[in-house]
């Protein structure tokens, strides 16, 4: 009698040795890339109750950060505007145009208007804004060229090791004091980022935490 | 010649007539012997004059013949049993640690006592394939497969353990090294971790060995089978092996560097469980003793449980008892022996340390290990582990079937309330009496435990069903004929 | 007339002979290994003692296999330990070092892994130096070679051998004493 | 802090500090903080809470980041800003503000920590002249109730709901009729304002009862003082100037019963190291232990009906040698009886006494009978102490009727209308009164109270109240100081304050603002006051800001004994009768009751016998004995286990006897009390409520019904029943023996002359190797080294620091099965002792332990994925979303102070823990208010314990980088901060602080040679170092020698030990106490 398994079943094992290799590659990769906040909140982009465009009010209107965030500098977070700061303007200017509905709504009301949040840190670590743009680190760092944004999208990825990489080398970051708002700033010719953030963290002796106390508490 | 097989009745499984089953077949061993054998200087490992043919035929038919009653009968319970455990671990899972009767200071309790219980039962097996291969005891051939088996299941078991009684299993995985976006890796200095690795390598190799050595016979079913989905199944699980030299040859190798591993890896299983305790600061659990003491104590726990399985397998399969022969039997109750014994020592040299060492909180605590609110376990442990195995020294007890099975039923339980001993009454009565509080197992813990053992019975029955539960192809290899110089002038 | 097994039609695989007990085939295997075959093999239901000397081979390589994959898994261990704890993310535990003094610490996992992948080399290398899995062979063609798995032997001498001729070989397995010499064909 | 475009402008004064720092200098402003709070509209959801305060909650998300550990997934969050930003408030940033809660004993200063708009801790006010920024356990839970789910939310009339309108214009209907027929019932409050518009009132009223009743009251005491020393006289003991005191029957040290600040002065002169001034001597006569007793260089256990005996016998010996004639005389007025207590105890106690004429103190407590604080007073001017160790205030608060007096007119039918505040009558009026069937004599009961009990359940009218953080309002601290209360929020569920209700009968409307108080603060300020801050706004202002109005008190008033009243009074003492007696405390957990709904207070162990959700009848062990009471109903197994001599009290299984005093017969649990006095029986009163909230009832035993007014305080000639039912009880801590372990180490302060540094070779601490690591440690690099001392010889366990951390660190309530279970969750313990081999009257130390944050860690090395590591300032870091919770770190904890979250203890109700995912999920809007934004909230399964207050840390950190801003200001310290234990504690005897700089308190301390740490041999290297409680006994004194001996006596010819336990106890069971 013949044989129970015909002869190609010689071949099998060594097959299947390929296909799992290959399988095990691409999920490996697959997982690396597409299950890390690289991936997963990185250009995050919901729409905003108003359409507010930071493009036009600061890369056109020239407006500072502070205006709107304006407890950063102090504050553990950065705060969302009150209808009141919107009002102090849109009362004259764009009184009436459809796209501020919603804060004139708020502001007739009481009711504020809900933001649909962005950033968003687990509960379990604190950062501190503070600390952060008052010791040479700009707001560009964490979140992108928001000036230019029509609608803000998340740039990035804010994961732990994220953070770690800024604060085990905070020369790569730091900039000049008068420089953390200015959202443009570029190392002028013949200055390098290294060497600059370097002679900063001398001075100011900035030795960020790296332990988990730093911010998890 | 397979006929001969055939005219063997399989005696049918009732419990009443369960130990007498056992005497029976001791006495048949007796008168079976013939004088020829009783002249042959060492007893021979095959009684009977059993051939090749009988042996495939016979073992191969446990697994070929229709599944008997008495098979079903215990899956019937084991089967429930298993899915108790299932439910009483979705429940913890579900609601929280606090379901068990851990506490504090009792942060480890029922859950790391059952996983030690459990992994050091898992240690007989490995240990006869491979210590017994490598100091070439011949008679361990007709024992090391079921004993594998067991200790696989017995892992599968103790795994549980380990795995669920964290506080947040689905964060568990944060204990395997991968590069993660949090950037924060594993403390490798942590005995936890190291078990992690041990009971892992642990199984892996255990699961290598066991397979390696299943091949051959696999292959045997594999000719033997009738029917396709068996013809398939055994075929691919044979790997299609076919018996040349040119094969043998690797196989052996390979068998024999396997059993050389495994050594080394089995005493260090227990060593790295017990450096779950000695490396800590904790009087009682802070000792250099562990290792070679949780090592004996394993193999001894380990033994008693090969027969506690095999004897009634024994019993159900009469014939069986020219494989593994009543000098077999003999033999592990010597090993349990040695190891008890071994035991006994250590319970005692601890006791000395703590007194001769003169730490007072070192003291305190095997003070309170005698004497304390848990002085029930100490004793218990001392009774099963030192005291019940010294009837071991009397041939009797070694040789008739009933008394063994009965006898290494202490072994079982004592290794367990040694394990709750150390673990439970040590924490329960630390550095600081402020924080002192007894351990209360809640009906989760019970029920858990004893669904473990509905699993770890479960599975067996699972292999006895559809593995050749002796290693046929080693146990030809120590039959006289299986020598290529048998009979000849010169030999 | 002579007997065969398999597709006719198909290329002769060997000739193959039955022995009845490990004795015969150990003696008729010398005899094989002297007349200067290569490629040929015997068959048995268990290792036989002292068969490689009768066959003339030598020790199998598989022990220097494994010592690299052991070395491999103590490379692995040392890597995986000492680069997350002293370079990649150093984090004081329990005051104590991550230099060489924390070895010690460090021990126990080396161990493991080298075990580890140790054993896997040993058992996947000796399934591919004996070219398994492999479920379809031409000998599975013999009805009778079902037996070399219970209490028969056989030798057979492949049509891959540089000295093979059906006639003679079929001839000298006679001479050895042979019995039910069959010549297998492939399927 | 930086200005920035649309923050605040600064003008004017506010009453806000935005650090603790900016207390100390100032910028000034005004600003009315009323506005601070512009009416909320409408009700948000169910809980109730006022939109606006909800909005606040959730505009804070952010800050609030803490509550559940959910950080994988990504559910939509919302940001939800103010409409308009709220003044003063910068999202996330906290802001303080100066109040006080009012107590009996008088204002308890504080300064209130708000997030957000809401308050989420209260803290001491360091300021505050009288208390100097000490709290307690009452104070540091009052949060909880402010947010308290169960608090009554809506007016109702019997006991249907109505509305505000409805109760106003029965107010309006009310005052219209005037006229006789309305009554007052009020807790002890010394408000001014509130005794001010009750004299307006009683222009309207004519004949208006005015009632004020306190169960635990001082009503004896001001009895006493008037007869002595003439009405309205306060006394004001002076511990700083005091070298002997002689404590009878007074829990002085204890800061619920005294309010903190009345021992101000007792911690400094117990100090041994004190420059110019001995260390001070404590004598206590107490019938069970105290805190005080706890502290007392000389004990005598003595039923409490005795400490007139004693007293008597005390007198006697000291007539005889001074022959003082006032003392004679009052003496005269007792009637004769003979000498019995122990004769060498009193005369050697009575001679160190008059060894310090001047400068010793005889205090007796308020629950003492008049008569004995009557020859007490007499005792002390006998003694040259008035004027000098006891100095007397002139109060003017105007005469109450008691409740006794209301009981009459109610029977008389005089009471037409009845207004109670706060309080409970119907539960814990005296039994005699019957006062739940008086009141349901009274046609129209108004009830203001927080919650809705069992007198509301008689009252026609039930209004809910304003808590003391919600509302305005004004008192006078002990010494008669003027302190502020100001709303840190809006009625959250839109309750009424006293005032409120008075100015609506009065005037028929509310005030919305500070108006009232302000103008009884105007007539009260003195006018060189005003003149110094410029005009009364500006005084005002700062007052607020301070929280009191500085330079105010009661007047001294000299101090001379009206022999004639005093012995009239005395006269009417009557000599203790044999049997047993009941004594009624204040329990430390509910004081009378009124904390019933406090889960914070209910699972805060009681110090002397740690027992938590119930109360216990204390027995001495020779009356358990002899009344067959067990100490504890065990199993067969741990009988045998104690036979064979060891000490097994775990799971506490107490026995339920009854107790009856003739009439009425109460059941409750009893359990044996180490150094309680024999033939006497104690049990705290307030427990046993019924209708308070789920989780809360039948909570312990309510003792109230054998309570009568004739004898508020003990009872005497009561009976005891054993009925053989039996009562499982929950303890924090079983175990009483240290096992002969010098865990708590003391010495008399020979001793310490002798060999200052005597407790740090104690024990095995003898034996260590110079060389006790393999490995050099890796050094911790940061500037700041945080490290902690707590002094044992000041440390009275009094729970303030206990409840100070649940407030601060959003420590769970775990409930009374779980506790029962050892899964009791708090991460400061206080472990206390018995010692000594006397069976009956060991001696009691307490020990406060938390994370000792050990340099070389064991818990850190065990840990599998790094969750609990070090920090380079030297902490023990806890990361909870690492944890996976293998409990590992605990088990490997010498100290235990690890707690696991066996179950959802912050999401799921306490009675569905086991129920799993078929419990409601989730805590109450309310609750999640109470929580510390700066604080994870910790779920299911993970690890957690002390951080030394990280949070404060961090935030103290980060504040000097914002300040150093681009610069190098790394010099700057980090900003005065403290930890909420030490912060809350009354005696200092927690210091914290940055070890690494030579110059700070804690870094002195830690190489004081007190100093020692523990479990020193495992070289661990904890933070965490205990200064030796040393011991003054008076050689003299009967049983001198076993004082200080909790340790063992010291060998002197062996001078490298401390203790004779330094071998170790062969059999653990010797320094058994029993």
């Amino acid at each position: 009698m013949a044989n129970f398994f015909p002869k190609w079943t010689n071949w099998i094992p060594l097959k299947l040795v390929i296909c799992l290799a290959v399988i095990g590659a691409f999920l490996v990769g697959g997982i690396w890339y597409y299950f890390t906040p690289k991936y997963t909140r990185v250009g995050f982009m919901p729409t905003q109750p108003v359409p507010f465009s930071h493009a036009l009010h600061v890369e056109q209107l020239g407006m500072d950060c502070r205006y709107c965030h304006s407890f950063v500098e102090v504050a553990s977070h950065s705060n969302v505007p009150s209808t009141q700061t919107c009002m102090a303007c849109h009362t004259q200017i764009r009184a009436t145009s459809p796209k501020l509905e919603a804060v004139r709504e708020s502001w007739k009301t009481g009711r504020p208007v809900s933001w649909v949040r962005i950033h968003k840190l687990p509960d379990y670590s604190y950062f501190n804004h503070a600390v952060h743009v008052n010791r040479g680190v700009s707001c560009f760092s964490c979140h992108g060229a928001v000036n230019t944004m029509q609608t803000v999208w998340q740039d990035k990825p804010q994961s732990m090791s994220w953070c770690l990489d800024c604060h085990r080398a905070p020369e790569n970051f730091l900039r000049p004091p008068a420089e953390v708002f200015n959202m443009n700033w570029k190392p002028a010719a013949g200055e390098n980022q290294r060497e600059m953030g370097m002679k900063f963290k001398e001075e100011w002796e900035v030795k960020p935490p790296v332990t988990c106390g730093g911010c998890h508490r | 010649m397979a006929s001969a097989a055939m005219e063997i009745p399989h005696s049918t499984f009732h419990i009443p007539h369960f130990f007498q089953a056992m005497s029976e077949a001791t006495a048949t061993i007796e008168e079976k012997v013939t004088d020829e054998e009783k002249a042959v200087v060492r007893p021979p490992l095959v009684l009977n004059k059993r051939t090749m043919g009988w042996i495939s035929s016979y073992i191969s038919s446990i697994v070929e013949d229709k599944t008997p009653r008495w098979w079903w009968v215990s899956m019937g319970v084991t089967v429930p049993m298993t899915l108790m455990c299932l439910s009483m671990l979705a429940y913890l899972i579900s609601t929280g640690v606090g379901v068990w009767g851990n506490n504090h200071p009792v942060g480890w309790a029922w859950d790391i006592t059952n996983f030690v219980f459990w992994i050091g039962i898992g240690h007989a097996g490995t240990l006869i394939s491979a210590i017994l291969f490598l100091t070439r005891q011949k008679w361990r051939t007709s024992i090391n497969r079921a004993a594998e088996a067991m200790t696989l299941f017995a892992v599968v078991c103790a795994g549980i353990y380990p795995a669920l009684h964290v506080g947040r299993v689905w964060m568990a995985w944060f204990l395997a090294p991968v590069p993660n976006a949090n950037g924060i890796w594993q403390n490798f200095r942590s005995p936890l971790l190291w078990d992690v690795f041990a009971v892992s390598t642990y199984f892996t190799v255990s699961v290598l060995f066991w397979y390696t050595g299943l091949i051959p016979d696999l292959a045997t079913i594999r000719d033997r089978c009738t029917s396709k989905i068996k013809k398939f199944v055994y075929g691919v699980m044979a790997l299609g092996w076919r018996g040349g030299n040119r094969q043998w040859r690797h196989y052996e190798k390979a068998y024999l560097i396997l059993a050389g591993l495994s050594t080394p890896l089995v005493l260090s299983v227990h060593s790295v469980v017990s450096f779950d305790f000695a490396t800590s600061v904790i009087p009682g659990w802070h000792t250099t003793i562990f290792p070679p003491y949780f090592v004996a104590g394993a193999i001894f726990g380990g033994f008693a449980m090969v027969l506690t399985i095999m004897i009634p397998a024994c019993a159900i399969y009469k014939p069986l008892h020219d494989l593994v022969t009543i000098n077999h039997v003999d033999k592990m109750c010597k090993i349990i022996l040695l190891t008890g014994s071994i035991v006994g020592y250590a319970y005692l040299m601890e006791l000395f340390i703590a007194w001769y060492g003169g730490n007072p909180y070192e003291r305190a605590a095997f003070w309170y290990r005698a004497f304390g609110s848990y002085w029930w376990a100490y004793w218990a442990m001392m009774f099963c582990n030192v005291v019940a195995p010294q009837l071991f020294w009397f041939k009797f007890f070694r040789t008739h079937l009933v008394w063994v099975w009965i006898i290494v039923q202490f072994p079982n339980m004592g290794m367990w309330f040694e394990r709750f001993v150390i673990i439970a009454t040590t924490l329960s009565r630390d550095f600081a009496p402020s924080a002192w509080g007894m351990f209360h197992p809640t009906w989760v813990d019970i029920c858990t435990f004893v669904g473990t053992f509905g699993l770890f019975t479960t599975l067996f029955l699972i292999f006895i069903r559809f593995l050749p539960m002796i290693c046929m192809f080693e146990v030809k290899a120590v039959l006289p004929e299986a020598d290529p110089h048998h009979g000849e002038a010169h030999h | 007339m002579k007997n065969s097994a398999g597709n006719p039609e198909a290329p002769v695989f060997g000739v193959a002979a039955e022995f009845q007990c490990a004795r015969d085939l150990y003696h008729a295997a010398e005899k094989i290994r002297d007349a200067g075959f290569r490629r040929w093999d015997v068959f048995s239901p268990f290792p036989i003692h002292g068969m490689d000397e009768a066959m003339g081979m030598k020790r199998s390589l598989l022990g220097k296999i494994v010592f690299l994959g052991g070395l491999t898994g103590f490379l692995t261990a040392v890597t995986l330990e000492f680069g997350p704890t002293s370079f990649l993310y150093p984090l004081i535990v329990a005051g104590k070092p991550t230099n060489l003094f924390t070895v010690p610490a460090f021990f126990p996992i080396m161990f493991e892994l080298t075990i580890l992948i140790s054993a896997f080399t040993a058992v996947f290398g000796m399934l591919i130096m004996n070219g398994l899995p492999r479920l379809n062979h031409a000998l599975f063609n013999w009805d009778r070679f079902k037996k070399v798995t219970e209490d028969k032997f056989f030798v057979a001498i492949e049509a891959g051998d540089p000295k093979f001729s059906e006639r003679s070989v079929r001839d000298f397995l006679e001479s050895l004493g042979g019995t039910n010499i069959t010549t297998i064909h492939g399927d | 802090m930086k200005r920035t475009p649309n923050h605040p402008p600064r003008e004017g004064q506010p009453n806000i500090w935005r650090s603790l720092r900016e207390l100390e200098n100032d910028p000034e402003f005004a600003k009315h903080l009323e506005q601070e709070f512009p009416r909320g509209a409408d009700v948000y959801e169910d809980s109730g809470l006022s939109k606006r305060d909800f909005l606040k909650l959730m505009g804070a998300s952010m800050a609030l980041a803490g509550v559940g550990l959910t950080g994988c997934r990504r559910p939509e969050a919302h940001l939800v800003p103010f409409t308009k930003g709220v003044e003063w408030t910068i999202p996330g940033k906290f802001l303080y503000y100066a109040t006080s809660m009012p107590c009996r004993m008088g204002a308890l200063p504080l300064i209130a920590t708000t997030s957000d708009g809401r308050p989420i801790k209260l803290e001491g006010n360091p300021l505050h002249p009288f208390s100097t920024g000490g709290t307690d356990g009452f104070a540091q839970a009052a949060i909880l109730d402010l947010y308290d789910p169960h608090r009554s939310k809506i007016i109702t009339e019997n006991g249907r709901a109505t509305d505000a309108a409805a109760f106003d214009s029965f107010l309006k209907e009310v005052s219209q009729r005037g006229g006789r027929g309305v009554a007052f019932l009020v807790e002890k409050k010394n408000s001014p304002t509130r005794d001010r518009l009750r004299v307006e009132l009683e222009q309207n009223f004519p004949g208006l009862i005015w009632a004020e009743y306190e169960p635990l009251g001082d009503s004896e005491t001001e009895a006493a003082n008037d007869a002595a020393f003439g009405k309205g006289i306060r006394l004001l003991p002076k511990f700083d100037r005091t070298d002997v005191i002689l404590a009878l029957d007074s829990d002085f040290l204890n800061p619920i019963e005294t309010g903190p600040g009345y021992a101000t002065g007792f911690s400094a002169r117990r100090n041994p190291d004190q420059k110019g001034a001995p260390m001070n001597r404590l004598y206590v006569v107490e019938n069970h232990y105290t805190l005080t007793g706890g502290m007392a260089d000389h004990r005598l256990r003595c039923k409490a009906s005795e400490i007139e005996a004693f007293a008597i016998q005390l007198a006697r010996v000291i007539v005889a040698k001074t022959g003082d004639g006032n003392l004679a005389s009052i003496l005269g007025a007792f009637p004769d009886q003979a000498a019995h207590l122990d004769e060498a105890w009193v005369t050697e106690c009575a001679n160190d006494l008059l060894a310090n004429p001047g400068r010793s103190l005889v205090l007796s407590g308020p629950q003492t009978p008049a008569p004995v604080q009557i020859l007490v007073h007499a005792i002390n001017a006998a003694l040259g102490n008035l004027g000098t160790t006891l100095l007397g205030l002139a109060s003017d608060a105007p005469a109450t009727a008691g409740i006794d007096g209301l009981a009459k007119a109610i029977s008389a039918g005089a009471v037409k209308t009845l207004f109670i505040f706060g309080g409970n009558p119907a539960y814990n009026a005296p039994a005699n009164l019957d006062f739940p069937a008086l009141l349901k004599k009274i046609p129209d009961v108004v009830r203001l109270g927080l919650f809705e009990d069992e007198t509301s359940k008689l009252s026609r009218w039930h209004v809910p109240a304003a808590h003391f953080l919600e509302t305005w309002g004004d008192a006078f601290a002990f010494d008669g100081t003027l302190t502020t209360i100001q709303p840190m929020i809006l009625p959250l569920w839109g309750g009424l304050s006293e005032l409120d209700i008075l100015s609506k009968l009065l005037v028929g409307a509310t005030v919305e603002g500070p108006e009232l108080v302000r103008a009884t603060f105007e007539k009260l300020a003195p006018q060189n006051l005003v003149s110094e801050a410029g005009n009364m706004d500006l005084l005002w202002n700062s007052s607020l800001r301070i929280g009191f109005l500085p330079g105010s008190g009661f007047p001294q008033a000299a101090l001379d004994l009206a022999v004639s009243s005093a012995s009239a009074l005395a006269a009417r003492a009557k000599p203790a009768k044999d049997g047993l007696e009941l004594v009624f405390l204040q329990s430390s957990s509910v004081d009378d009751g009124r904390y019933a709904n406090n889960s914070w207070l209910l699972e805060t162990p009681d110090f002397v016998t740690k027992l938590t959700w119930d109360n216990a009848v204390l027995v001495s062990p020779a009356t358990a004995k002899k009344l067959g009471i067990k100490a504890n109903n065990f199993g067969k197994f741990e009988e045998i286990a104690e036979k064979l001599g060891n000490e097994i009290d775990y799971d506490l299984v107490a026995d339920i006897v009854e107790i009856s005093d003739g009439k009425t017969t109460v059941e409750a649990a009893a359990i044996v009390a180490p150094g309680h006095a024999d033939d006497s029986l104690s049990i705290a009163l307030g427990y046993g409520r019924k209708g308070v909230s789920a989780l809360m009832d039948h909570v312990g035993f309510d003792a109230y019904p054998l309570r009568s007014s004739a004898s508020p305080r003990f009872t005497q000639g009561v009976t005891l029943k054993v009925t053989g039912k039996t009562y499982p009880m929950a303890q924090t801590q079983e175990h009483r023996s240290m096992e002969g372990r010098d865990l708590v180490r003391e010495g008399t302060i020979e001793r310490y002359k002798e060999n200052p540094a005597f407790a740090q070779t104690m024990g095995m601490d003898g034996h260590i190797p110079p060389n006790i690591s393999l490995y050099t440690h890796p050094s911790l690099t940061s500037k700041e080294q945080w490290g902690m001392t707590v002094d044992l010889n000041t440390c009275t366990g009094c729970n303030a620091c206990v409840v100070a951390c649940q407030a601060e660190n959003n420590v769970p309530v775990v409930g009374k099965e779980q506790v029962r279970k050892n899964r009791d969750m708090a991460w400061i313990r206080i472990d206390r002792y018995f010692a000594g081999n006397e069976a009956g009257d060991p001696e009691m130390l307490a020990q406060t332990i938390m994370c000792q944050h050990c340099e070389n860690a064991p818990c850190e090395t065990v840990c599998p994925v790094n969750a609990t590591v070090h920090s380079e300032d030297g902490l023990n870091l806890m990361a909870y979303n690492r944890c996976i919770g293998t409990r590992y770190c605990a088990n490997n904890c010498p100290w235990k102070v690890r707690r696991f979250n066996y179950f959802d203890y912050n999401q799921r109700p306490l009675d569905q823990l086991y129920w799993g995912p078929l419990a409601k999920k989730g805590m109450a809007d309310s609750l999640k208010m109470a929580k510390n934004p700066n604080v994870t909230v910790r779920m299911r399964g993970v690890m957690e314990k002390c951080t030394f207050c990280i949070q404060r840390i961090e935030e103290a950190k980060i504040g000097r980088l914002v300040e150093a801003g681009p610069t190098a200001k790394s010099d700057t310290p980090v900003s005065t901060f403290k930890v909420a234990c030490q912060q809350a504690c009354p005696n200092d005897s927690i210091v914290f602080g940055d070890i690494a700089d030579p110059e700070s308190r804690v870094a002195r301390l830690r190489k004081s040679e007190r100093g020692y740490t523990m479990f020193k041999y495992i070289n661990s290297a904890p933070r965490v170092t205990y200064l030796t409680r040393i011991r003054n006994p008076n050689p003299k004194m009967p049983g001198a020698e076993k004082v200080g001996m909790a340790n063992g006596a010291p060998h002197g010819a062996h001078g490298a030990h401390g203790g004779d336990t330094t071998h170790g106890t062969h059999n653990p069971t010797e320094a058994h106490e029993h």
